[in-house]
């Protein structure tokens, strides 16, 4: 018979490729949250998540924007004292939690991934005025006036191309990709 | 002719452009080929992780696959194309599972990976394979009292313990004073802009760049110089957002390291994609062109 | 004439017998192994018990026992006991074998079945084994009652007066011109804060007075030759350029020395000295040194001022450096630390942010006879800091820089947390992982620093920086670092930091571990010969470790470790000889072909090569009986007592049950 | 159990040194921690002492795989020997690998004194990695080497 | 009164023992004065049944050499020992399996086949020897070829062994010698076991080179090198099996200039051959890095060849996994 699975033992088989130390090692000591640029906008620090995940407070960590809020900037990671992966384990939370369907409400970032796979696996490029429709409707009245002035600006500027770009070996490229996983079906 | 696997990314074509002319047009002048890998496809910045790391690393492989093809060093312009690529290389070197994994989804397009080539960014090519000394022979336009902030952010350094000092590395300095430019010591030069979260956490984001551009001011940059498109973008046309957000008054020109070793060779700004950006860089080309009084004096 | 063997097999309480049938054992060893030579098997409770060793002695006086195999514990536990029973019962220590099948066996194993099986292998491996055990004599070597102790920190002046006191010799090395290391350098000692120089001082006086006590300041060990009891040791004198036996230390050189240097040593780089000099005034011995890399002498061939001046023409420009040996017994390194370099860590800011201190550069700065003169200020030299913070574990629980913990650094912290309030008055913050105050009295100290409205941030400082994001920042350092006790991160604008650097080996510790033939651990710290019981002697005979050589320690265990080893040393010199285990190689000079392979393989330089004869051989005094040698000549012509191929190979076979009759085995259903 | 469902059972002879491996060894035993019963262990005073006959000898008497066990390199207690250890198993490889003996039968650990537990963990890895090559039954035709010995008290 | 009665007999091997004993030249009278020779196939004609039909234990010495590589060698062996008092385990392939032996490396298909197949044979039809072959005369036998090649005294108890490939002629002729002053009653024999005709130390102690202490950067061939010839060649990286091999032939082939390739076999008491000399030249190898130990350890082409050219039917594996397969 299997034992069930403590949410500090999914969250390290998830973290597939990472070389780093598991979280068991860390010492609380806060280096992290004490290096990272975006915690101030976060609602529990790197830390503080390490230790709910170790807790197995699954729904608290599920609740919280930590993850979709870190920058991958992977400064944490370089400065660790336990040599924990910390940016990848942002990543490894993410990705449970797309998984499983359970985050915030009113996040962009899963959206964004999303859409910027899907667009990804239609093409082969991204393309940023197409990933523009996940987002806008998310931002408020102001952010998204900003956000036409600034397209503008960009298009005007010759920075930003009008159509998307296509891959040519678009075919093989996808039947890659559904070896992998079977989202993004080509449209 | 020193030849590499070129890998621009999906932002040189769009809002990196100018990075990408000025990358070709200094390649061209210190006698580098950038071949472009043929029909790339994007490296997913930051945002395949988040669904599926495989997947990420499998696109990645896609474009590593067909420089080792070639034989060549995979060279990037991009910053997180290029930590991308990193990781994924040395991944696919420590990991035979991966490679496995990978290299089963590969065959579907009839590639196969193994990690054998060099994975660099393309300002350490010019300064490892080029040299500072052979670029300080072609400079002809010194930039003189150009006090530029060298902002490496975070990508192109991190997490490679093995590597040059993460938190105080010193290549891009060297770089500026080779082309007569003046680089100013700053502590924020490593720290992130923010780029993955300029979309998904507006705020975040502009507080980062805030931080950067104040380090940046308060040491009396007249330019920051970017080796990444993200960080360029970032940088600049959030400049007037930042301002909004925070009441400041910041209007620092961003340029590429490419765009300003351009001009020290002296090629044509035009051909550097200078004259594009949102932030006039025209005081830069005055700099150049004094330099370039001077030396008829 | 084939042996009479006795085979013990021990239940240890249940330790054995619950996982391994030891009846079954023994009677399968009675049956079997019969032909090997086996006479009697017994199963008992415990034969390390006065009962147990009875029980054997008498089996040898009345079956004619010749061999013992005893299967119980681990040798490294029982092997002297059994030893010493056969030896009771007038049969040679030699001829008795013990195998573990504890540790080895029932203690490692969940399989009863198998577990057994494997009992009866160890068992007829040992027999196997046995049949060709010699009687053996333990080697006897004289002491020499002189003792070498390297390094005059506390530990080394420790362990010195406590041998010398105790009326034999001791020749004490020191690299620096002066003894009394790293704690002269300090101002107060925690907890008690008394003065440093004031207990430390007469200790070294008592050094350089003693009768018993060679003093061998500016020198180094450049060789160690020969084994426990009896090295000699080759030491190098640096010269010092004065006439030891002519000056008074009355100082006159160094006040007319003309030329001012940087001392990075004594005073951290924090003060100045002369190139002519005595690194501090309390120094022992007295005399000074000429520094011949920076003395203008030395540099333009011009100025002697020194000796113009010197009262008893004690200065000497030619002297040389002189190699003498000296004849030890024993020895002891207490050679200590270095501190870790706090510019390995950019982001703290060190040798960038002038504000920013080591902790040594703050204990100068604190010692009243420091370049300060113990005014606690910043950088400048004159301005008081209104706020100071300290970071603790600076390199240390950090698999990046040192894994370990330097234990000292809470205390110190604490120490100068308290020095900063009590001269300044200013504010001070704590920064720490944990507060560990594990000895005597330290707890109190670190309630007395919370009382005396010290702040404590519990959390491991990200970096220091003096980018100003707030008006309150500007012309500040600051610490950002996450306050975990409230989860979030906190930028605490200060005047002057502390990093609490940690300890670390000496960077040419493994040269020296090298010199002396003892090992390092992972991060280059001596290692003991067990970590509890044995803490200060090393596995090599002879040789002992004290202070922070060992591990990070503070001064009160250093001086423990001093006389510690001190203690351990002055028992070998009274036992006047030692016995050494005679596991040893020997050469048939008949067999020995002179191919010479064998010549380099030993570390000790115990194989001679006789150009005469064209034959190599073993010095047994020098031999340490790894068999290397043995395993490594091709004409089989080396031999190694206690190791023998005879015994490993028969025991071999032994372990994997050759040769025993399937019949006989006893079908059990 | 019949017969063919018994899995096979490696016998596997351990070399160790005095003061490093044997250390683990005890060490791994005082901790109770838990490893295969498959190996059966020979203490030398040091890996050094490894005589490539001893390693022959095992094979030819029946062991499925030998371990060579010893302090790490830098770590001998008789300062370099270890590497002497060391040099000889990259040879000896060679040569087993020639009499067609696949070189995952031997093995060759660093072990420090206070490393029982990895000691532990190698000597099950390494009892699995053997258990999948299977048995070796080194035997010159026409004669019997190894007693088999699980029968002796399962049987 | 009669002569003791002396045996030689050839089993696997090439000969060359048969020159050697030849080669004692006037010696050679010696034998025949002091024996009466009863059985040598190679010198005169004799029948199994005339030995079999002799008495147990009735020659007093026999000289065996080859090693034991079908049933007829073995069963010539059994009788032999029957008959005689004293039997010498002659040349390297009786004692150690020597060049014949090194068949044991391959599986004995591989054998058959490469000498029936391979280019210098000439077998356009690819036929294999039968063992037995019905003919209208009848049905006609050859001896059965075991898997691998066996020793003497691995088939039958062995009295003295006298090493060499072959023996060297003067050794041989001191052997004779002794036991011509045995039977006059000048000598005892030595212990049962020993081994006669040769040193009890290795070839280095004959061999005039010179020798300092070793270290072994790289490992050479040495028709690839311009060896020293007054330096001990092993030293020079050549791989000399004279350190350990026993001593007896007066270091002939270093002193030449070629390095010793072991054909007296293991000195006195040693229990496997290559394994003494993996030791020793492992253990003079001048890195402690695994990779660059490596680097060096190429330069030793075939080692198991190097170490048991005459040896590996001797040795405590004695044949290869293959082999033993069949």
């Amino acid at each position: 018979m299997v034992d069930e699975l403590f949410f500090s033992h999914e969250i390290a088989n998830i973290m597939y490729a990472s070389h780093g130390e598991p979280i068991t090692n860390c010492l609380q000591c806060g280096t992290c949250s004490g290096t990272c640029p975006a915690v101030e906008f976060m609602d529990h620090t790197p830390r503080q998540i390490i230790g709910m995940i170790r807790a197995d407070l699954k729904e608290e960590v599920m609740a919280s924007n930590t993850y979709w809020t870190c920058a991958s900037c992977f400064h944490c990671t370089v400065r660790c004292p336990a040599e924990i992966d910390i940016a990848d384990m942002m990543y490894a939370l993410k990705r449970y939690s797309m998984w499983k369907g359970q985050f915030r409400e009113g996040l962009i970032g899963p959206d964004f991934s999303e859409a910027f796979v899907k667009m990804i696996v239609n093409s082969g490029r991204s393309f940023e005025p197409l990933l523009a429709a996940t987002y806008l409707p998310k931002f408020s009245a102001r952010d998204i006036i900003q956000e036409g002035l600034m397209a503008t600006g960009l298009v005007l500027s010759g920075k930003m191309p009008l159509l998307p770009k296509k891959i040519k070996g678009l075919k093989k490229f996808q039947q890659m990709v559904r070896r992998i996983i079977p989202i993004g079906e080509p449209s | 002719m020193k030849q590499y696997a070129y890998y621009p990314g999906c932002s040189l074509e769009s809002l990196g452009k100018s990075y990408n002319s000025s990358a070709m047009a200094v390649a061209g002048a210190l006698d580098v080929e950038l071949k472009e890998i043929e029909d790339w496809n994007c490296c997913g910045a930051t945002a395949y992780f988040p669904v599926d790391e495989l997947l990420a690393y499998t696109l990645t492989a896609r474009n590593l696959a067909k420089a080792e093809k070639t034989g060549l060093d995979f060279v990037a312009p991009c910053s997180a194309c290029y930590k991308n690529a990193y990781f994924t290389n040395s991944y696919l070197q420590r990991d035979a599972d991966l490679a496995e994994h990978i290299n089963y989804a590969l065959e579907a397009d009839n590639l196969h990976v193994s990690g054998t080539s060099k994975v660099r960014h393309l300002i350490e090519v010019f300064i490892n394979d080029v040299g500072l000394e052979e670029i300080k022979n072609k400079v002809t336009h010194p930039l003189k009292g150009l006090r530029v902030a060298p902002y490496y952010g975070c990508q192109i350094l991190r997490p490679r313990k093995d590597h040059e000092d993460v938190e105080n590395p010193q290549y891009f300095e060297g770089l500026l004073s080779t082309i007569g430019a003046e680089p100013i010591e700053y502590a924020s030069k490593t720290r992130c802009c923010g780029g993955s979260l300029i979309i998904t956490n507006r705020k975040a984001a502009l507080d980062m760049v805030r931080i950067l551009l104040l380090d940046a001011i308060n040491h009396n940059a007249d330019v920051i110089a970017t080796t990444c498109p993200m960080c360029n973008v970032n940088l600049e046309v959030y400049q007037n957002q930042v301002n909004r957000e925070f009441g400041t008054q910041y209007s620092i020109p961003v340029m590429y390291f490419t765009q300003l070793m351009g001009l020290a060779l002296g090629i044509v700004p035009g051909n550097l994609g200078i004259g594009k950006e949102q932030i006039s860089g025209a005081s830069m080309l005055a700099f150049a062109q004094n330099a370039k009084q001077e030396r008829n004096l | 004439m084939s042996e009479r063997i006795g085979v013990y097999i021990c239940h240890c309480g249940t330790n054995i017998a619950g996982i391994v049938d030891v009846a079954d054992v023994s009677k399968w060893a009675g049956e079997k192994l019969a032909d090997k030579g086996v006479v009697v098997s017994r199963d008992y409770k415990f034969m390390c018990s006065s009962l147990g060793q009875e029980l054997i002695q008498k089996d040898i006086k009345e079956q004619k026992l010749t061999r013992v195999v005893v299967a119980a514990c681990s040798p490294h536990l029982h092997e002297k006991t059994f030893r010493n029973a056969c030896k009771g019962a007038d049969l040679n220590p030699y001829l008795c074998e013990l195998v573990s099948i504890r540790e080895q066996d029932s203690w490692v194993h969940t399989d009863k079945a198998a577990a057994t099986v494997k009992a009866k292998a160890i068992v007829s491996g040992g027999v196997a084994r046995v049949i060709h055990h010699e009687a053996l004599e333990p080697l006897r070597v004289p002491i020499h009652p002189a003792t070498l102790v390297v390094g005059g920190g506390i530990a080394g002046i420790q362990a010195a007066l406590e041998i010398a006191d105790a009326g034999f010799r001791v020749y004490l090395v020191e690299r620096e011109p002066s003894i009394g290391g790293h704690m002269a350098q300090f101002d107060k000692t925690f907890p008690t804060l008394d003065c440093s120089a004031c207990i430390l001082t007469p200790k070294m006086v008592d050094v350089g007075n003693h009768p018993n006590i060679t003093l061998l300041t500016w020198s180094e060990v450049q060789k160690v030759d020969g084994y426990v009891g009896n090295f000699t040791v080759t030491i190098k004198k640096k010269p010092r350029y004065i006439k030891t036996e002519d000056c008074t230390g009355c100082g006159i050189c160094w006040e007319k020395c003309p030329k001012k240097v940087v001392d990075d040593i004594f005073e951290a780089g924090m003060g100045k000295r002369k190139a002519v000099y005595v690194p501090f005034p309390q120094a022992v011995p007295k005399y000074p040194v000429i520094d011949d890399v920076n003395c203008t002498y030395y540099l333009k061939g011009t100025c002697k001022a020194c000796e113009k001046f010197c009262p008893t023409n004690a200065i000497d420009f030619n002297q040389k450096a002189e190699e003498i040996t000296v004849e030890v017994g024993n020895i002891i390194l207490a050679t200590g630390y270095d501190l870790f370099d706090a510019r390995r860590i950019p982001h703290y800011g060190y040798g960038k942010l002038a504000n920013v201190f080591t902790n040594l550069e703050f204990e100068r700065i604190c010692n009243a006879a420091g370049p300060t003169g113990g005014n606690i200020v910043l950088r400048d030299g004159k301005t008081a800091p209104k706020t100071v913070g300290i970071v603790h574990c600076v390199g240390s629980r950090d698999k990046n820089y040192n894994a370990y913990c330097s234990a000292i650094c809470c205390m110190q912290s604490l120490k100068f947390a308290h020095l900063v309030r009590e001269r300044t008055g200013a504010e001070v913050y704590n920064f720490y992982i944990d507060i560990r105050t594990p000895s005597k009295g330290y707890e109190e100290f670190y309630q007395r620093l919370l009382e005396e409205g010290t702040r404590f941030v519990r959390g491991k400082v990200a970096e220091v920086t003096n980018v100003a994001r707030v008006p309150e920042e500007e012309g500040k350092l600051i610490i950002q670092v996450e306050d975990t006790l409230i989860g979030k991160q906190r930028r605490i604008p200060v005047d002057m930091v502390i990093l609490s650097s940690g300890m670390q080996a000496r960077h040419d510790s493994k040269d020296v571990a090298k010199l002396f033939g003892i090992s390092c651990s992972a991060d280059n710290w001596y290692i003991e010969r067990h970590p509890k019981l044995d803490p200060v002697a090393t596995m090599t005979d002879g040789i002992y470790i004290a202070g922070c050589v060992q591990g990070p320690k503070d001064i009160p265990a250093s001086v423990v470790q001093g006389a510690a080893a001190a203690a351990r040393v002055l028992g070998k010199i009274q036992q006047k000889e030692i016995a050494l285990e005679p596991v040893r190689a020997t050469i048939n000079e008949d067999q020995c072909s002179g191919c010479r392979i064998c010549n380099n393989l030993c570390p000790f330089n115990a194989i001679l090569f006789h150009e005469d004869k064209m034959v190599s051989e073993v010095n047994l005094a020098l031999c340490q009986g790894c068999g290397t040698c043995v395993a490594g000549c091709p004409a089989g012509a080396i031999s190694g007592t206690g190791f023998s191929n005879d015994q490993i190979l028969s025991q071999i076979d032994g372990l994997l049950l050759l040769n025993i009759s399937h019949a006989a085995v006893p079908v059990e259903s | 159990m019949t017969e063919e469902s018994k899995p096979f059972e490696p016998v596997i002879i351990g070399f160790t040194c005095n003061w490093c491996s044997y250390r683990a060894a005890d060490m791994a035993g005082t901790a109770r921690m838990k490893y295969a019963p498959n190996i059966r262990l020979i203490r030398l005073m040091c890996s050094g002492r490894l005589d490539p006959t001893f390693v022959f000898k095992a094979f030819a008497g029946g062991a499925d795989a030998v371990l060579i066990s010893g302090c790490h390199p830098g770590d001998c207690h008789y300062v370099e020997q270890n590497y002497k250890a060391m040099r000889r198993f990259h040879l000896l490889k060679r040569v087993l690998v020639q009499m067609g003996i696949e070189p995952g039968r031997l093995k060759l650990l660093w072990a420090s004194a206070a490393e029982g537990a990895i000691f532990a963990a190698e000597i099950n890895k390494f009892t699995e990695e053997v258990r999948a090559l299977g048995p070796l039954n080194w035997s010159q035709p026409g004669e019997i080497v190894s007693t088999p010995i699980m029968e002796e008290v399962t049987a | 009164m009669s002569k003791p009665k002396f045996a030689m007999y050839w089993a696997a091997s090439c000969g060359g023992c048969e020159i050697a004993v030849l080669n004692i030249h006037e010696k050679i009278l010696d034998v025949d004065a002091n024996f009466d020779v009863v059985f040598w196939p190679v010198a005169m004609d004799a029948k199994y049944k005339d030995v079999e039909a002799m008495e147990d234990g009735s020659i007093l010495l026999t000289l065996w050499n080859g090693g034991i590589r079908n049933d007829e060698n073995e069963h010539i062996a059994h009788l032999l020992r029957r008959k005689s008092k004293i039997l010498v385990a002659f040349g390297s392939c009786a004692c150690e399996g020597c060049i014949p032996g090194l068949a044991n490396f391959s599986p004995i298909k591989e054998v058959v086949d490469t000498a029936f197949t391979t280019i210098t044979t000439d077998n356009p039809d690819n036929l294999r020897p039968q063992t037995s072959y019905a003919m209208p005369e009848g049905i006609i036998t050859i001896p059965t070829l075991y898997p691998v090649l066996k020793t003497l005294e691995q088939v039958v108890d062995v009295d003295y062994y006298m090493p060499g490939c072959p023996p060297e002629s003067h050794q041989i002729a001191a052997v004779i010698d002794l036991v011509v002053q045995v039977l006059q009653g000048k000598a005892e024999l030595p212990p049962k076991g020993a081994t006669i005709g040769a040193g009890n130390s290795t070839v280095c102690d004959e061999c005039p080179r010179k020798r300092n202490v070793k270290t072994i950067k790289e490992f050479g061939r040495i028709q690839l090198m311009h060896a020293d010839p007054e330096l001990c060649l092993l030293e020079q990286g050549i791989p000399c099996n004279g350190p350990a091999t026993r001593s007896g032939c007066n270091a002939r082939c270093p002193t030449v200039g070629a390095q010793c390739i072991g054909c007296y076999g293991p000195a006195e008491g040693v229990v496997d051959y290559g394994a003494r000399l993996i030791s020793a030249f492992a253990s003079v190898i001048d890195s402690n890095k695994p990779d660059e130990i490596d680097k060096i350890l190429d330069g030793l082409v075939d080692p198991a060849g190097q170490f048991y050219r005459f040896n590996l039917a001797g040795s405590l594996l004695r044949s290869s996994k293959s082999a033993q397969k069949g």
